[in-house]
């Protein structure tokens, strides 16, 4: 029994705009913790189309791949932020424009 | 997971135990100093070295529900791993001691990121690639940012933590496509069912879904213009680091890159080639053009790390499919000469370094041959090694990856990385230039350690005996890429 | 009603991820992001992930984002980092961003096909598991280590530095 | 036919590079009498063995002249089996023997000249390095292992050029010969690898690039041997300063005098027209890359002469004068005559080394003073130096019966019978050379003294060690041409009769590639190298070979007379002239010696023209110092430093260039599929 009116491609697109919002947060802003954040829902749409996938191959490999994705950003996200708080220690703003230490 | 199945990781598992073992020692038997945990690091290095290639000569076994494959190509990579660990814990014991905090941490992720790297290598699921990748990537981004008084240190762990995370979105979304659109993420169900699928091969989504794998791996070996992060990261992470880093982080992402482009022989390798040969030229010739523009060893070296990533590309192209490929050969002998003169090198920086503040200006090596001749001979042999001149081990890395790309008729391509190559030796050369004909100014780097001289003198002089008796190594090469191609 | 809700869930989703890359300042920034997640969480669910759709809620929208926020509030925003606007370099980027979305929706767009119909099974926590622990058992470890390391590193980093030697070196 | 293996040949390499090990790793800390006797003793050690090497090989049949020593297989894996090799055939016995001896010489006389050097040790560790690099490049019988000395040389090379450091211009020299060296060795690269394309599993598991396996299955190279021909050729024009990458070696000079000697005349330079020779039968498939070879070496010997006359510092002299006979010795091999290249190798070995040594000890004697018009007047002060100078002279200007003669005669002859018009550059050539070489002898020795009034006093022959060097040499420069001493004065021109095996290949090769109606002529050529064979042929040549000699001594005494005319008799001339000829020509020559109006008008204005404008200008001054070795390096750093500012360490200008990247792969795949 397929659905007509929401097939894989919907998951897709919706998947698409979620990730180039993701790439648009990380290209346009200067707030190192936003973003990170924009990474983290660049992750979360790809989960989608991981999952929209899964579900249309009737396989689970893609679950278990979303379930690990988790992990590595959980653990993506602890050691950036840890490393941030430091460099927020040092520099007193959380700006990436001005973490220009290292350049040309 | 059987023990059988177990022991054939027994790399790995060293070095995870000796991970754990550093880690429990620091907690429970604190010291000051730290070098008893080197030297623990170092024997579970070992001990991993002398595990690894033991009966994988002419098996190819699939572990773990076809997770990763135990063969000579793994084990390959297994050995270059823990000389390039064994290295890079013997010059950073040198740097731990400089520093006024101890950092034991430093070891414990070496062993780990080390383990990840021999988990890329052996790979063959693109689960298993993304999870070992971050393994490895995340154990590098705090090594990088290791240096906690120094904020250059911290920027750059936050700049390659931020970028590798955008990169491996796109590695990611890669993988999700090539999932969709195969239902599989197993390299050999993979390489099958890409082998007798004309629909397939006609798919963008899964075509895309390559292209942006590239991306993810080209990422990891500084493909231009994936590459932003490389001259930065080099230049604010410590030396041992980025020599760690420059080697072993490298060689992973071209051992999984060489994996899949195998899986997916031939079909891939059509549909990719004009696009990574395009990639390739722009990554040797950007990489060599603004290293002639650079002043300072590490960004230097970092430069020429995105070259020599353009001249292994080249070599991955050449890469036919046939048993016996002499590419993948090459690539393999190539990944190894390359880790030991890029930790050589930046082993030198190590070596004059001090406890407030790096030194890798290329001015202060000025005249370093009066005061220290070894260490200078052994970094102008990384130099030429890294120059291509014979009879260093780089010179038939690159004889060998270039013959293959000129066996397989891509002689246009042949000629570009030879000028590039050609362009290259200029700023090699302006090293030794500083070292031997160059009157020492007032800051003029002196160095003291005899563990780090020890260090680059090791990584120098395997340089030579590699150049000299390459065929010990070449037939090792030879063997992980025969393991290739009986796999697939 | 299945496309009822997708495009919902959907619709808001966009808009909340909107909404999070515009704000000015960190802390609203997570909030609108929990959101997003919360109808991301809806969409797994439609998948028949629910286990998925449940572990995103606990551990993405919950635990993680719960992290980013406590580092926000840690370090005392909002420190006036603003959108840069009315310069050259946006623009470009805009376009290089809509290309991106252009490409990748033209790309994805090929792929005109419903779902199949699946047994009811399909994404509960016992196949789930079961794919997780008896496949993906080796890598499951790995993930073990993976955490471990990033502990380790985390700690590491955000730990006052145990000034051994009393060179008084330490930064603050 | 089996080789015969004799293991000490691999002494004749490991003797030199141990003494280098030595001298370099017990760093400045030996007596100066310890370091010379463990750098010139090993040097001799290599000249006995080469001797052993020489007289074994003369006790065996003409065709199984052939000696060799497989050290190790250096590379054993697949189709590309490469050993460490080394082997001795009658051109390599020819050429360790020149090599290893000349050397040893120079060593003698480097014993004196760098005297109280503060790098004494580390100059005799590079001296070493470089025998033993030279040394396996003429051994070694495959082209990878002459590619290791061939770059161990360039390096040597460089090292030595910059030795005094403490001058910058020095090591910029350096930095120019290893830069063009490098230009030439991408081509040399790339030749082999085409090599490798086209031999690789066709050989059946040999050695391919071992020089006897390319020369048996030369059928499998002739489709492509014009492409390698070249690439190769692209190299040695780099090693032996040929057009266009000739340039390095004047600045090369700046190094001290003995390193000149030893590299830059007797033996590095000559790596080029060694290699081509050894490849002799790979050209001869080819008469394309043959003209160019002939060509290029034709046209190098009179721009360079051409330059040479014009040239105040004696070193410089010297410097174009090699250029220039280089030039005659890939015209040789250009022609066919490889043997007559390898000839003039040796004989060249002789006197260029000797006028170089005896330069040095000009310049020793003035303190430094290399300018030719702050000399003169010489003679009586310098005696050995100068007769023995004098001999090189007459050598270099082929006068009989010195050894240039023969073997300049023999290059001529040979081109005579190819090319008429490349004869005539040839002989032009030898016309100028006897004249510049004069004049360097005029302005040094005879006439006036000009030297500096301080100095005028001190100046006296150079010690023992100095001199004995070169009265050996000068002994050579008079007979070292004697052994191949032409049929036509009845001789028997033994040094062909010696080489003859090993062009034998090539002979008949060419013979087939020059097709029918040239194959008369081809194998007449053929029977007149092989010598002993065909009686009619040698004495049908003969005349014409003894008309061409008569005329080229001629031209040599008519240089020599007029020469020594104008710088001795009619400086009163050649100084209105230079007035008469206005500032340009003043700021062309920049100094105060001319030449007679005839001269003036028939040589030297086109030859300036030639040189200056077109050649020094254009390719040097232009293109080569401004785009290939300062351009490929300056306008690649400006364009460097410009591409660094892409690096501005905005991470989010990094993400943007990044996704940029993605953008175009994305595209790329929506095009393409």
């Amino acid at each position: 029994m397929f659905d007509a009116s929401v097939g894989l491609n919907h998951y897709l697109l919706l998947s698409v705009l979620l990730f180039v919002i993701g790439v648009a947060g990380v290209i346009f802003r200067r707030n190192a913790i936003i973003m990170f954040m924009s990474i983290e829902l660049m992750l979360t749409s790809v989960n989608l189309t991981i999952l929209a996938y899964s579900r249309y191959l009737g396989d689970h490999t893609g679950h278990v791949l979303v379930l690990f994705v988790f992990a590595v950003a959980a653990a993506e996200a602890a050691v950036g932020l840890a490393i941030l708080v430091e460099l927020f220690r040092k520099r007193d703003t959380v700006d990436v424009d001005r973490f220009r230490q290292l350049m040309e | 997971m059987s023990w059988t199945e177990l022991s054939y990781i027994a790399p790995i598992l060293w070095l995870v135990a000796g991970g754990v073992v550093v880690l429990l020692l620091e907690a429970f038997v604190p010291r000051r100093d730290s070098d008893h945990l080197s030297i623990v690091s170092a024997v579970f290095l070992v001990l991993a070295g002398l595990s690894a290639n033991t009966g994988l000569v002419r098996t190819s076994q699939s572990l773990f529900h076809g997770v990763l494959r135990a063969d000579a190509f793994g084990s390959f990579f297994a050995l270059i791993f823990v000389i390039i660990g064994l290295l890079t814990v013997s010059l950073g014991a040198v740097y731990l001691r400089r520093q006024s905090t101890p950092m034991p941490e430093f070891y414990v992720l070496v062993l780990f990121a080390t383990a990840g790297m021999m988990l890329l290598a052996s790979s063959t699921d693109l689960v298993s690639v993304f999870l070992s990748l971050e393994l490895m990537s995340i154990g590098v981004y705090v090594l990088a940012a290791i240096e906690r008084n120094s904020s250059r240190s911290q920027e750059a762990g936050f700049k390659y933590l931020i970028l590798g995370a955008f990169a491996s979105a796109f590695l990611l979304y890669g993988i999700a496509l090539i999932y969709g659109t195969t239902g599989t993420t197993q390299f050999e169900v993979l390489g099958a069912r890409m082998g007798g699928n004309a629909a397939l091969a006609g798919n963008l989504v899964f075509w895309a879904g390559w292209g942006l794998i590239i991306v993810g791996v080209g990422f990891k070996v500084a493909m231009v213009p994936f590459h932003q992060w490389t001259p930065d990261v080099y230049a604010g992470a410590p030396a041992p680091v980025a020599g760690y880093m420059a080697a072993g982080v490298k060689a992973a992402a071209f051992a999984v890159l060489v994996r899949l482009i195998w899986t997916g022989m031939p079909l891939l390798m059509d549909k990719a080639a004009p696009l990574l040969m395009g990639f390739a030229i722009v990554t040797m010739t950007f990489g060599n053009i603004v290293a002639l523009a650079q002043s300072n060893l590490k960004r230097m070296l970092a430069y020429s790390a995105i070259a020599h990533a353009g001249y292994l590309l080249v070599g991955v192209l050449a890469i036919s499919g046939h048993a016996d490929d002499a590419a993948t050969r090459g690539i393999l002998f190539y990944l190894a000469a390359y880790a030991l003169m890029n930790i050589g090198a930046f082993g030198a920086v190590t070596f004059v370094s001090r406890r407030r503040g790096e030194r890798s200006e290329l001015a202060g090596f000025a005249g370093l041959a009066r005061r220290h001749p070894w260490v200078s001979f052994f970094l102008a042999v990384c130099m030429f090694s890294l120059a291509g001149v014979p009879p260093t081990a780089g010179f038939w890395g690159k004889f060998y990856v270039f013959g293959a790309v000129i066996q397989q008729g891509m002689v246009g391509l042949a000629v570009i990385a030879l000028l590039n190559s050609a362009v290259a030796a200029y700023y090699y050369l302006r090293v030794v230039v500083y070292l031997y004909m160059r009157e020492p100014g007032e800051d003029a780097y002196i160095g003291d350690d005899v563990q780090a001289s020890a260090a680059i003198g090791v990584a120098a002089i395997l340089l030579l005996w590699i150049g000299l008796f390459p065929s010990s190594v070449l037939e090792l090469a030879r063997l992980g890429a025969a393991a290739l191609a009986r796999t697939f | 009603m299945e496309a009822l809700f997708f495009y919902l869930f959907g619709g808001l989703a966009v808009i909340t991820a909107l909404v999070t890359i515009t704000r000015r300042d960190a802390v609203t920034s997570a909030f609108w992001l929990i959101a997003c997640f919360l109808n991301v969480a809806a969409l797994f669910a439609m998948l028949s992930a629910q286990f998925i759709a449940v572990m995103q809620i606990l551990i993405y929208a919950g635990a993680i984002m719960v992290f980013f926020l406590f580092v926000t509030m840690f370090l005392g925003e909002p420190r006036r980092v603003r959108l840069n606007r009315g310069r050259a370099i946006p623009l470009i980027s805009t376009v290089t961003v809509l290309l991106l979305a252009y490409l990748l929706m033209r790309i994805t767009n090929t792929q005109h096909r419903g779902f199949p119909s699946i047994s009811d099974s399909y994404g509960s926590v016992a196949m789930v598991s079961r794919k997780l622990l008896v496949d993906y058992v080796f890598l499951f470890e790995v993930t073990g280590l993976l955490l471990l390391v990033a502990v380790i590193g985390a700690v590491y980093v955000a730990r006052k530095p145990r000034t051994g030697v009393g060179e008084g070196e330490g930064h603050v | 036919m089996h080789p015969i293996t004799v293991e000490y040949l691999r002494w004749i390499v490991l003797l030199p590079l141990g003494g280098a090990a030595f001298l370099g790793i017990t760093n400045r800390r030996l007596p100066t009498v310890v370091v010379s006797l463990v750098a010139s003793l090993t040097v001799l050690g290599s000249f006995l063995l080469s001797a052993q090497a020489f007289f074994a090989l003369r006790a065996l049949p003409t065709a199984g002249r052939l000696l060799t020593d497989r050290v190790y297989s250096w590379m054993p894996v697949g189709d590309l089996r490469i050993d460490v090799s080394f082997m001795v055939d009658p051109l390599t016995a020819v050429m360790i023997l020149f090599v290893t001896g000349v050397a040893f010489l120079i060593h003698i006389y480097s014993i004196g000249y760098m005297k109280g050097d503060r790098g004494y040790q580390r100059y005799f560790a590079y001296l070493n390095l470089f025998v033993g690099m030279m040394l396996i490049l003429v051994l070694s019988d495959n082209l990878p292992l002459l590619f290791v000395g061939w770059e161990g040389v360039g390096l040597c090379s460089y090292l030595l050029i910059g030795f005094w450091f403490e001058d910058l211009a020095n090591s910029a020299a350096g930095k120019k010969a290893f830069l063009v060296n490098r230009i030439g060795d991408f081509g040399f690269l790339l030749g082999m690898l085409l090599i490798a394309r086209t031999l690789a599993g066709k050989v059946g598991g040999e050695n391919l690039f071992s020089f006897a396996v390319m020369a048996q299955h030369t059928s499998l190279l002739a489709p492509v041997a014009t492409a390698i021909g070249l690439l190769l050729f692209m190299g040695a024009t780099g090693k032996s300063a040929q057009i266009p990458l000739f340039v390095w070696l004047p600045d090369a000079m700046a190094g001290p005098t003995p390193v000149s000697a030893l590299i830059h005349a007797a033996t590095m330079v000559t790596a080029g027209v060694y290699m081509v020779a050894r490849m002799n039968f790979l050209y001869v498939l080819t008469p394309t890359a043959m003209a160019v070879v002939a060509v290029i070496g034709a046209l190098t010997a009179l721009v360079a002469a051409t330059i040479a006359v014009t040239q105040d510092d004696i070193k410089k002299v010297l410097a174009y004068s090699t250029v220039s006979q280089l030039g005659y010795m890939f015209l040789a091999c250009g022609v066919g005559a490889f043997g007559a290249g390898i000839f003039h190798v040796m004989t060249h070995a002789f006197f260029k080394a000797l006028l170089f040594m005896g330069a040095g000890s000009v310049i020793h004697a003035l303190h430094h003073q290399q300018d030719m018009r702050y000399m003169g007047g010489l003679r009586s002060k310098m005696p050995v130096t100068f007769v023995t100078m004098f001999a090189a002279m007459l050598a270099i200007s082929g006068v009989f019966p010195f050894a240039g003669f023969f073997s300049k005669d023999e290059i001529l002859y040979n081109t005579f019978l190819d090319s008429k018009v490349l004869w005539a550059i040839g002989y032009a050539v030898a016309g100028l050379t006897a004249f510049y070489m004069t004049r360097l002898l005029a302005l040094t020795f005879f006439g006036k003294s000009r030297v500096d009034e301080e100095h005028v006093h001190e100046v006296h022959e150079s010690p023992l060690s100095m001199t004995i060097p070169l009265m050996v040499l000068g002994v050579l420069s008079l007979i070292g041409g004697w052994i191949g001493w032409p049929h036509f004065l009845g001789g028997s021109n033994r040094f062909e009769t010696w080489l003859a095996p090993v062009f034998r290949h090539g002979m008949e090769g060419e013979a087939m590639a020059h097709g029918a109606e040239n194959a008369v002529h081809a194998s007449a050529a053929a029977h007149a190298a092989l010598a002993h064979g065909a009686e009619t042929a040698v004495h049908a040549g003969g005349s014409t070979e003894l008309a061409l000699a008569v005329a080229s001594l001629a031209l040599a005494l008519l240089g020599i007379a007029v020469g020594f005319v104008v710088y001795l008799r009619r400086l009163d001339v050649a100084e209105a002239a230079r007035r008469a000829a206005g500032g340009r020509l003043y700021w062309l020559l920049k100094g105060k010696y001319f030449v007679d109006e005839i001269y003036e008008a028939l040589i030297v204005r086109p030859g300036y023209w030639l040189s200056d404008i077109v050649f020094f200008r254009f390719t040097d001054a232009g293109l080569i110092d401004g785009v290939l070795v300062n351009g490929t390096a300056r306008s690649l750093g400006i364009l460097g430093s410009v591409l660094r500012l892409l690096q501005n360490g905005m991470l989010r200008w990094y993400a943007y260039s990044f996704t940029l990247g993605v953008l175009v792969i994305l595209f790329y795949l929506v095009r393409h599929l």
